[in-house]
């Protein structure tokens, strides 16, 4: 087992954002698929519920935070009951998901698939490059 | 967006298949067929802080859906000064469907979809009074 | 719910000196017709297929959870059995005195 | 506004620094998120903590009237904050536990009437000192101290010549949300080891695998309602049986609570933050 630390990676999963449903499931595939031994599910309404394990692993653990609108609650829920995340990740910054249809974004397509895996590519990617800096 | 006076909120946690049940129980109910009457708003939303969000809840009647004795959706809420008007507690509605354990956070399978079918129901039930 | 394995200890005692894992009659095991109930149902990786049959044998015997029988119950045929649990406990409580 | 940042004064030898002292520990077993900024950190001008103390909501807690600690904040941050005075309670009480409990009350006031303070986040259980308690990742584990444990996570708690028994906060976390319990009846008789009923969670059904010998004198009918107290409050509300021992030395082959927590974090390791997806 690797001892270098694991990286927390929080999800906007918004019901009502139009990007939540790409975001969590780039957040699931990094989660479960690309890098399950590297990576810890945190639960963003855990911060505000009184999830004193979720918050204090994001005290002391790098944390990626996923978006899926400009609101960013995922880094300002983070940020504001733990620490500044170490990579903050927008949906918006995306030039793919600007292109999609209102209805491609929402619930995931074809189309949107193909954002799915960028993302978690690039997801995945940040997971390596700060635990290599890390070292 | 509508003029729905009615609010679900789902716990939609990540790290656990009811988290996605609670999920899927509010797009049944927000956008097959009630939509005229209920909506969701962001629960990371309230996590954020974000004050229109909370504006609103103010204004109406507040459904939550808890994966888990957490109660992350139901706790949010209540923590920005606003009452639920019903919680629903998944592991409870399970307790009454036994065989209808949902599969994974990723795939609920038809046993998720089943669940989340009853909670709608329950939620109907409640908001139709 | 651990999947102890080779190297652990149970109360205290190496796991390889506690004979408790299940036994498969094979005569009454028909595979769950593919299912595999045992199978899928343990998490700690106890069962296999094996090879090009609908049967199950123990694989990871030092894996199974000291006293757990859960898989038992799970078996549509009645086909697997476990030690007494009162002989494990007084090999347990020798290992332990000496 | 995120974080809590309190500066206490740092005269311990002098009695406004003795009651900031007092203060600050009652805060911060209240709230242990709240971050108690050091005096001392901030003269050596150490970026972690000057970056704590602007990224938070902070109330400096002076012992006298030479005012060090708002002087210390004044100096390394440009934004309002909250002062309060040790001093300023001198005439109201002459014990040094009241002054400290006067402080406290001031300093929540403060964070509950400031609008941008985020809501209160006190979970009981961070209140209690009867627990050992380990962070794996993001979980913590913990495990009562003074109980008796069965490697199959369960506990025994002796109460006179019974015993109560109950399943750990280690396995509660394995199995992830109970939905279902079945208990045995009262008088039935087990040995160590065997079955006392069983429950179902989402990841698994399980048995309950009793941690001695002896005959179940009451049950908690209240998990049959509400078999999320198991999960909930697995050492209190959550126990399972109360029982008659056959033999209360069995104890013997249990772990107490500092050999548990060791075997625990091992166990914990292998088994927490597994991502179940098939």
């Amino acid at each position: 087992m690797s001892e270098l630390p694991k990286v927390g990676i929080i999800s906007c999963s918004g019901e009502d954002c139009p990007g939540g449903n790409i975001s969590r499931e780039a957040t699931l595939k990094v989660l479960h698929d690309l890098r399950p031994e590297e990576t810890a599910t945190i639960c963003l309404p855990l911060f505000l519920a009184g999830g004193e394990g979720e918050r204090g692993f994001a005290k002391r653990f790098p944390t990626i935070t996923v978006d899926g609108c400009g609101k960013l609650c995922a880094a300002i829920g983070t940020t504001r009951f733990s620490n500044k995340p170490s990579v903050e990740i927008n949906l918006e910054d995306y030039p793919d998901f600007s292109t999609l249809k209102t209805e491609e974004k929402w619930h995931i397509q074809e189309s949107s698939s193909n954002l799915v895996e960028k993302l978690a590519t690039d997801i995945a990617n940040h997971v390596d490059k700060i635990r290599n800096t890390s070292e | 967006m509508s003029e729905a006076k009615k609010i679900v909120i789902p716990c939609s946690g990540i790290g656990k298949a009811f988290g996605t049940v609670s999920r899927e129980a509010t797009y049944q109910l927000t956008e097959t067929g009630h939509q005229e009457e209920y909506r969701t708003v962001c629960l990371p939303l309230l996590v954020a802080g974000n004050q229109d969000a909370i504006d609103l809840l103010k204004k109406s009647k507040v459904y939550t859906i808890d994966g888990c004795p957490k109660k992350c959706a139901t706790l949010s809420v209540e923590r920005t000064g606003i009452d639920v008007t019903m919680e629903v507690m998944i592991p409870k509605v399970l307790a009454k469907n036994t065989d209808h354990k949902p599969g994974t956070v990723r795939d609920i399978g038809p046993n998720g979809v089943f669940l989340a079918k009853d909670i709608v129901n329950i939620i109907l039930e409640e908001g139709s009074d | 719910m651990s999947e102890g394995g080779i190297g652990s200890t149970f109360m205290s005692v190496a796991r390889e000196k506690i004979p408790w894992w299940p036994e498969v009659d094979n005569n009454k095991c028909d595979g769950c017709a593919g299912e595999f109930d045992c199978l899928k149902f343990c998490p700690h990786k106890v069962y296999k297929i094996i090879d090009g049959t609908l049967l199950i044998e123990v694989e990871n015997k030092y894996n199974c959870v000291v006293f757990c029988r859960a898989c038992q119950k799970m078996c549509p045929k009645d086909a697997l059995s476990f030690p007494n649990k009162s002989d494990i406990l007084k090999i347990i409580k020798e290992a332990r005195s000496t | 506004m995120s974080k809590k940042y309190i500066l206490p004064c740092a005269g311990f030898d002098r009695p406004g620094g003795k009651v900031s002292k007092i203060a600050v520990d009652i805060i911060q077993s209240l709230d242990s998120s709240s971050i108690i900024g050091s005096i001392g950190a901030l003269a050596a001008e150490r970026p972690g903590e000057i970056k704590d103390l602007r990224s938070s909501d902070v109330v400096s807690i002076d012992g006298c009237s030479v005012k060090c600690a708002s002087k210390m904040v004044e100096k390394h941050s440009a934004r309002e904050f909250e002062a309060v005075e040790v001093t300023a309670f001198v005439d109201s009480t002459d014990n040094e536990d009241e002054k400290a409990r006067a402080v406290v009350d001031m300093v929540q006031q403060h964070w509950a009437t400031a609008t941008t303070a985020p809501p209160k986040t006190i979970e009981p259980e961070s209140l209690e000192y009867d627990f050992l308690t380990e962070m794996i990742d993001k979980f913590i584990l913990r495990v009562k101290k003074g109980l008796f444990y069965s490697d199959n996570d369960f506990w025994v708690q002796q109460e006179e010549d019974l015993v109560r028994v109950g399943l750990t906060d280690l396995l509660q976390q394995m199995i992830s949300d109970v939905f279902f319990v079945e208990l045995t009846d009262v008088g039935h008789h087990v040995e160590f080891g065997d079955e006392l009923g069983s429950f179902e969670s989402t990841k698994i059904a399980m048995e309950i695998i009793s941690p001695l010998s002896g005959t179940v004198v009451e049950t908690n009918t209240n998990l049959e309602d509400s078999p999320e107290l198991l999960n909930e409050d697995p050492y209190g509300a959550g126990w399972l049986y109360v029982m008659h021992p056959d033999d209360i030395s069995e104890l013997d082959l249990l772990k107490p609570a500092d050999e548990y927590m060791t075997y625990g974090v091992e166990k914990a390791k292998r088994e927490l933050g597994k991502k179940v997806s098939k």
